[in-house]
C-alpha cells in the first residue's frame, strides 16, 4: 500500500516536468531558502544549525588528542559523521546504520576530506607524541529533503568556527581550527525525467538517480557520487556540472558571511 | 552521586554558585512546532541543556509481536548527541539511555490515551543536543509537550523536575557543577492537575525528612514549569509569535 | 491470546482486592518464606544462594587487579550486573538485553553502590597502581515474581561473605572484603488499586506500575525507582515508604544472622 | 589439549593426584525439580562441577522459520555463569558456548521423541554455576534428566561422560589438573540402554589402541550414572525424599 | 587520496612505472561459470586483483519487507577476503564494503530488466580474493558477466573501470602503487552500448578539463573491456573452452 | 514447502541404498575427483585452492607480530577460521555466523592445531617481546558437499606452502613455516541407514549425523566429532574409523605430492 503513493507521485511529477514545473514551485535549479546559525551548542568546540528548507541540522565539533599513527608521526585526524537517525522521519527506524545512512556519512566525509580543507599537519601537537582527533558529527533533526546538501553546509560551517581547546587539555592556547577552503556540495536528483537542484521530499520519493558534487573554492570537483538506479548521459552530467560551480559560489558566500 | 560533600557549592549568605536560592529554577524557555519533519516536536532549554523531541504517529505498530490489541505503544528514544557533552560521547545508545527510555516511556504511558489507538504506535524521539544535568527532566517535559502539539489525546500533562542534596542542604534543579559534587539527586515525573506522580527515580542519600522536603520542592517547581508549557502551546495555535 | 488472560486475571485480583486479599492468600505487607544460603560456589570469592518463595537467585562476586583511572587513583570500583535470562522463565527470551533486563540490573546495581556499603578507597592495593575490580554478578535461576528483592538480597549477602584474594594475585594476605552497609531493596507493586509488597508472579502480571525504595541502615533512602506505566498518590507513596523501613529491618536480620 | 606430558598426574601407587582409580568417576549427586519457574528441572554436582538445566516447552515456535513440520526443535541454551570458573568471564555467548550448544541439541534431539510435537520448540537451558573440568558431559546428562522430569517422551535416557589420556595413560573422568595437562579428551552421549551415540567429540592425540580403552572407560562409567539418573527421578515421583 | 604529488609514477620519457602508457589497462582475464553452487558466476582477474562473483536467484525475497510488487531487487555484497590484502583485514563487512554493495547494487539494478520478477530477489555475492587497486570496478564488471551467466534478462551489458591523477598527469587503471599516492580516481560504470552512466564515484581533486579527459579514457576502455565480457560469455555457450 | 523435498530425496536414498548406490553413483567410501593448487594468491604468505567435486574452497596464510602471552613468553599461535558465507550456497544466508558455521570454524581448527602440525615455540621471534601469529582463512566459494574435507585439506595445504615474511617486518630472513604433519579430516554421512565417505550436496540435504575423524601421520586420531541428529553403533563407528586410516593416507600423499 505505501507503494501506491510514489506510483502516482511519480506520474504527478512527471506530469508538472513537461511543463517544466516543479511541486514546490521552484524553478529546476531553484534552491529552498537557508537559514544558519553558528556557535549554537556551548558543548561543542565549534558548532552549527543549517535549516533549509524544512530540512534542519545541527553540527558540531570535537577534539581529542591521541598518540599519531607510526606512518604519519605528524597528522591528526578528522572523522566527519552523519546518520539518518529516527528523529528525522518517519521512514527512518532504530536499528544498525542502513546502507543510505552510511552513504550519507561517507559522500559528507569525503567531500570534506578531499577538499583539503584542513591540513593533517596542522593538527600535530608533539610530532610523534601527541596529536589532535577532529570529530564533526552531524545531527540531522527534520529531513524534508536534500538533507546531504545541509550535512555538507552545516559541516564546513561547524569547522570554520571551532575552536581548538588547547587550554582545557594543557597544550598551549586555544586557537581557531585553521580551515584553509570550504568546500560545497550540490545534489540533483532525476525528477520527471529531467535533473533538479536541491530535491525536496516529495521529489526524492517520486525520483530516480541522484547525484553529488563536491567542489572546491577553485572550481575543482573534490568528490562525486552516483546513488539509486538509474542511468543518464555525459550531457547530462555536464549541464549539472556546470550549474553545481554557481551553486557552489553562493553557498560559499554564505558561509563566509557566516563565520567571518 | 558523587557524593563530595566537601565541595563548597553553597555561599555563606545561602546562595548558590550561580545566584540561585535553594527552591529556584534554572531559566526554561519552550517552544513547539520545530521540526517540520515531525508530527509535533518541541524544543526546551533548561539552563544550557537542550533538548528537542520529534513526535510520529500514531502508526500501525511494527513488528507485529509489539502489538497491543487494547492499547498504543510508545516507542521512546532518548539520545545524547555527541557533541553534547564535554569529552565526546560515541553514538548510539547505551545501557543509560536505554534505561531512562524505558521509565520515560512507561511516564508517558500514565497520560496518553493509548486505548484509543489499539494495535497501534507512537514515536517519541527525544534528542539531547547540550548536556548540563538534568537532561532525563528536560527531556520527559519536553516530550509531554510534543505529543500535546501532535494532537495526542491526554488525560493530563505531565512535568519533569529533580531536586537533590548538595553541601547536607535539600536544593532544586542541580546544575553540572551541584550534580557532580552532589549527594542525591530526585527526579520525579508529575501530573499537574492531578498531583499524581508518573515518574520516580532517585539515587544517592536521603533521610526521610530530606525526601519530603525535595519533593516540597518539586512540586511548586512543577507548577511553575506547566504554566511555560501551556503559554508554549498555547502561542503555537493561537497564532502568535515564539 | 496471551493477551486474554492477564484480562481476566487482572479482574480477578480485582476482585481479591476488594475484599484485601491476595492471589496467594498473603496479607497486602505479607513476604513470602525465605532460605539463604551462602558460600555455596567454589570457583567465586563470596557467593549466596537466595530462595524467595518460588523465586531462585546466585549471586557471585569475583575480583581482579586493574591500574585506577587517572582522576581517582585510590579508588577501585563495584560493577553489580543482574539480567533476565531464558533459564529464569518462559518469558524471557534469548537475544540482546531488554529494556527491563537494563533496568533490572541498574536498579539493583544503584541500590548496593549508592548505600555506599563498600567504601572505593577500600579496594586501593598501591595508589596509583593498582586497585581491585569488585564484580558481582547476579543470576536469576527461577523467576516466580519480585525478583528485584531477590537479587538485591543475594547480593548483598554474598559481598558480605567475600574474601579479597590477594594471596592468589600476590598482593599480601587475604582478607575479608569489608562491607560496612545492609542496603535493603524492598518492592511494592499496584494490583487491584493498592500497593502491595513482594508481588508474586501472577501479581506481576496482572499488576501496574512498581515502585523499588532501598534502604540503609539508618533508614535512608538511597535508590528509588518507579517502573511501568500507572501513576499514584503522594499518600501512596507514603504508605509504603513507611512499610519498607518495617521490612528493610527484618530482612537486614536475615542477613546479619546468615553471614555474621 | 595442553599435552604437558610432564606434569605427573599420576602417582606411583598408580593412584590420581586426588585418589581416584584409572576409571573412577568424580562423586556425583543428581537432583530433580529444583526450579520452580520451570517445567522440568535438574541439579547436577559432578566434583566440583554444578548444572542446573530447566525445560520449558513444548510451545509453538518461533520465529516461524524456525518450525519443522514433523518434529519439535530443541533449543538449547549450554551458558557458564561469570563466576563458574577461577578467572571471571564475560557473560553471554562466545564461539565454544554455541558449539557445545548445537551439540548438546543434537544429541537431545536424538533420544526425544520430536515427531510427537510437530511445528514445536522446547527449550533447554543449562546453566553451569561452578565449572571444574567437564561441564559439557555434566551438562548434557542432567539435560537429559530434566527433559524426563519436564514430561517429554523420550525413546531412551542420554548420559555424557568423558575419558581421556593423562601421563601417557588412559583415564576416566578428568578433574581440573589433569585437564588442563592432559593429552586428550574424549566426551561421549550414550545411550543406556540401547549403548548407541548420540554425542562424540574429541582433541587431542589417542593410538587406535587408546581410544579402545578410552571408549570402554566410558561404556562402564554410563551404567553408574544411568543408575544415579533413574535414581533421582525415581525419588521425585515416589513421593521420596532429596 | 593519499595525494602525494611528489612520488615519481612517470618515468622521464612518459611511461609508467611497470611500462604502461597514460591510457593504458593492466592485463585482463574474464573466466564465466566457475562455482558449481551457482546459477551464474564469473571470475575475473584485472592486474593483480582477482574477483569471484556468483549469483542465486531469482527467488522470494525474505524478509517480506524488502519486497518490491513491481520489481525485483538486487541483494549485493561486495566482501575482501582476509587474505586478500597485504595486512590481514578482520572479516565481515565495514562501512566501505556495505557502500561499495549499495553502489554497485544500484548500478546492476539500473541494467537488470528487475521488472520482469516482481517480489522477488537476486542474490550476487562478490568475492575478492586479492586486491590491488581497483577491486570496485573489478567487482562491478564480474558481477554483470556473472548476471548473464546466469541468464537472468539485461538491457545492456555494464563495465566499471576507473580513471586518476597521478603526478598531476591523468592516467587509466591506477595500480597498487599509483592509488596510494595518487591525487585522484574516478571510477565509473558505464553501459557499453549506449554510453549511459550507471555508476559514478569520485574523490582526490580533478580540474573540469583533467575530469573530462580522465572521462575520455574510461570511455575508451569500456569498449575493450566489453570485448573480453562478451568473449567470455560467448566461448562458455559455444561451447569453447577457456 | 522447502521441507517436502527431503522427505522425496530421503526416499530416494533409502531406496539407492537398498542396492547399495550412491546418487551420483560412486562406491560408499569412494572420494569425489580432487584438483589442488597452491600458491595462488600473491597477497598471501601461503595459498591453496582445493577443488573437491564441484566444492572449492581457497585458503590464505597471514602473519602479524604481537607481545606473547604472559604464561607462554616464547610461543606463537595459530588462529584458523573457516566460515559458511552465501557466496557458497543458496542456503546461506548473510548475518552473524549460524551455529553451524561456527561449527565448521572450530572442527577443522581442532584438527589442524590438536594434529600439532605447527609447534608454538617455533614462532618465537624474541621471547617475551615478539611472537608470529599464524591467521590461516578458509574461504569456501562452492559447497557442493563435503566442506570440512575441503576446508580442512586447503588449510594444512596452505600452511605447507607458507613463508614467514620476517624480511618485511624486520626480524630476519624469510623461511618456510616449519609444519610437521599433515593431519587429514574424513568425513562420513548416515545416508539410506549406513555411512557414506565424502558426502554430495543431496546426500548431506537428505542424510542424518555426521562424523568427521581428524587422523595424524602416526594413524593417531587429532579430532573427533558428530554432528547432527542421529545415532550409531560402536560397530559403525569402527568401519568408518577403519576406512579413515586408508582415505587419509591417499590424502596424504596429494598433499606432499603437491606442496614438495
Amino acid at each position: 500500500m505505501v507503494k501506491i503513493v510514489p506510483r502516482l507521485l511519480k506520474d504527478q511529477l512527471a506530469k508538472l516536468a513537461e511543463e517544466d514545473l516543479r511541486i514546490d514551485e521552484r524553478g529546476r535549479f531553484e534552491r529552498r531558502k537557508i537559514h544558519m546559525e553558528v556557535d549554537v551548542l556551548s558543548n561543542a568546540e565549534g558548532s552549527s544549525k543549517v535549516v533549509w528548507g524544512g530540512t534542519i541540522v545541527y553540527a558540531g565539533v570535537k577534539f581529542a588528542l591521541r598518540e599519531p599513527y607510526s606512518d604519519r608521526p605528524a597528522d591528526g585526524a578528522l572523522m566527519t559523521s552523519a546518520e539518518l537517525r529516527p528523529v528525522a522521519n518517519l521512514k527512518y527506524e532504530p536499528g544498525p546504520p542502513s546502507p543510505e545512512s552510511i552513504e550519507l556519512g561517507r559522500v559528507v566525509d569525503r567531500g570534506i576530506r578531499e577538499s583539503g580543507c584542513i591540513e593533517m599537519a596542522s593538527l600535530c601537537v608533539v610530532p610523534g607524541e601527541s596529536v589532535w582527533n577532529v570529530n564533526l558529527d552531524i545531527h540531522v533533526m527534520s529531513d524534508k529533503g536534500n538533507i546531504f546538501d545541509a550535512c555538507a553546509l552545516a559541516g564546513i560551517a561547524a569547522l570554520k568556527t571551532a575552536t581548538v581547546p588547547a587550554n582545557r587539555f594543557d597544550v598551549g592556547e586555544d586557537h581557531k581550527l585553521p580551515v584553509n577552503k570550504i568546500p560545497i556540495m550540490c545534489s540533483y536528483q532525476k525528477v520527471g525525467g529531467r535533473f533538479v537542484y536541491d530535491p525536496c521530499e516529495e521529489e526524492e520519493l517520486g525520483g530516480n538517480e541522484r547525484v553529488h558534487i563536491t567542489l572546491g573554492d577553485d572550481g575543482h570537483v573534490h568528490s562525486l557520487q552516483k546513488g539509486l538506479k538509474g542511468t543518464f548521459s555525459t550531457a547530462e552530467f555536464a549541464e549539472i556540472f556546470a550549474n553545481a560551480g554557481e551553486q557552489a559560489e553562493e553557498l560559499r558566500k554564505i558561509v563566509e558571511e557566516m563565520v567571518i | 552521586m558523587g557524593g563530595y560533600g566537601d565541595v563548597e557549592l553553597i555561599k555563606s549568605n545561602g546562595e548558590r554558585l550561580d545566584g540561585r536560592t535553594v527552591d529556584e529554577l534554572r531559566p526554561i524557555t519552550i517552544e513547539v512546532g520545530v521540526l517540520p519533519a515531525a508530527r509535533g516536536s518541541c524544543r526546551m532549554t533548561w539552563g544550557l541543556n537542550i533538548a528537542e523531541v520529534a513526535v510520529y504517529g500514531p502508526m500501525e505498530a511494527h513488528p507485529r509481536k509489539i502489538q497491543r490489541p487494547d492499547r498504543a505503544v510508545l516507542d521512546v528514544r532518548y539520545n545524547m548527541a555527541p557533541f553534547s557533552t564535554s569529552d565526546r560521547i560515541r553514538p548510539g545508545f547505551n545501557r543509560r539511555s536505554r534505561e531512562i527510555s524505558k521509565v520515560t516511556a512507561e511516564a508517558l504511558e500514565s497520560i496518553v490515551m493509548v486505548e484509543m489507538f489499539p494495535r497501534s504506535k507512537i514515536r517519541v524521539e527525544i534528542e539531547i543536543l547540550c548536556a548540563e544535568a538534568g537532561t532525563r527532566c528536560c527531556g520527559i517535559t519536553a516530550a509531554a509537550v510534543a505529543l500535546a502539539d501532535a494532537g495526542i489525546p491526554m488525560k493530563d500533562m505531565l512535568v519533569s523536575v529533580a531536586a537533590g542534596k548538595i553541601n547536607d542542604i535539600v536544593v532544586l534543579d542541580l546544575d553540572k557543577a551541584e550534580d557532580n559534587y552532589g549527594q542525591a539527586d530526585l527526579p520525579v515525573g508529575i501530573l499537574p492537575n492531578s498531583k499524581e506522580i508518573a515518574f520516580l527515580q532517585m539515587d544517592g542519600d536521603l533521610s526521610p525528612e530530606e525526601f519530603e522536603l525535595a519533593m516540597k520542592y518539586n512540586m511548586k517547581a512543577v507548577d511553575e514549569i506547566h504554566k511555560l508549557q501551556v503559554e508554549a502551546l498555547k502561542s503555537k495555535y493561537s497564532g502568535g509569535e515564539n
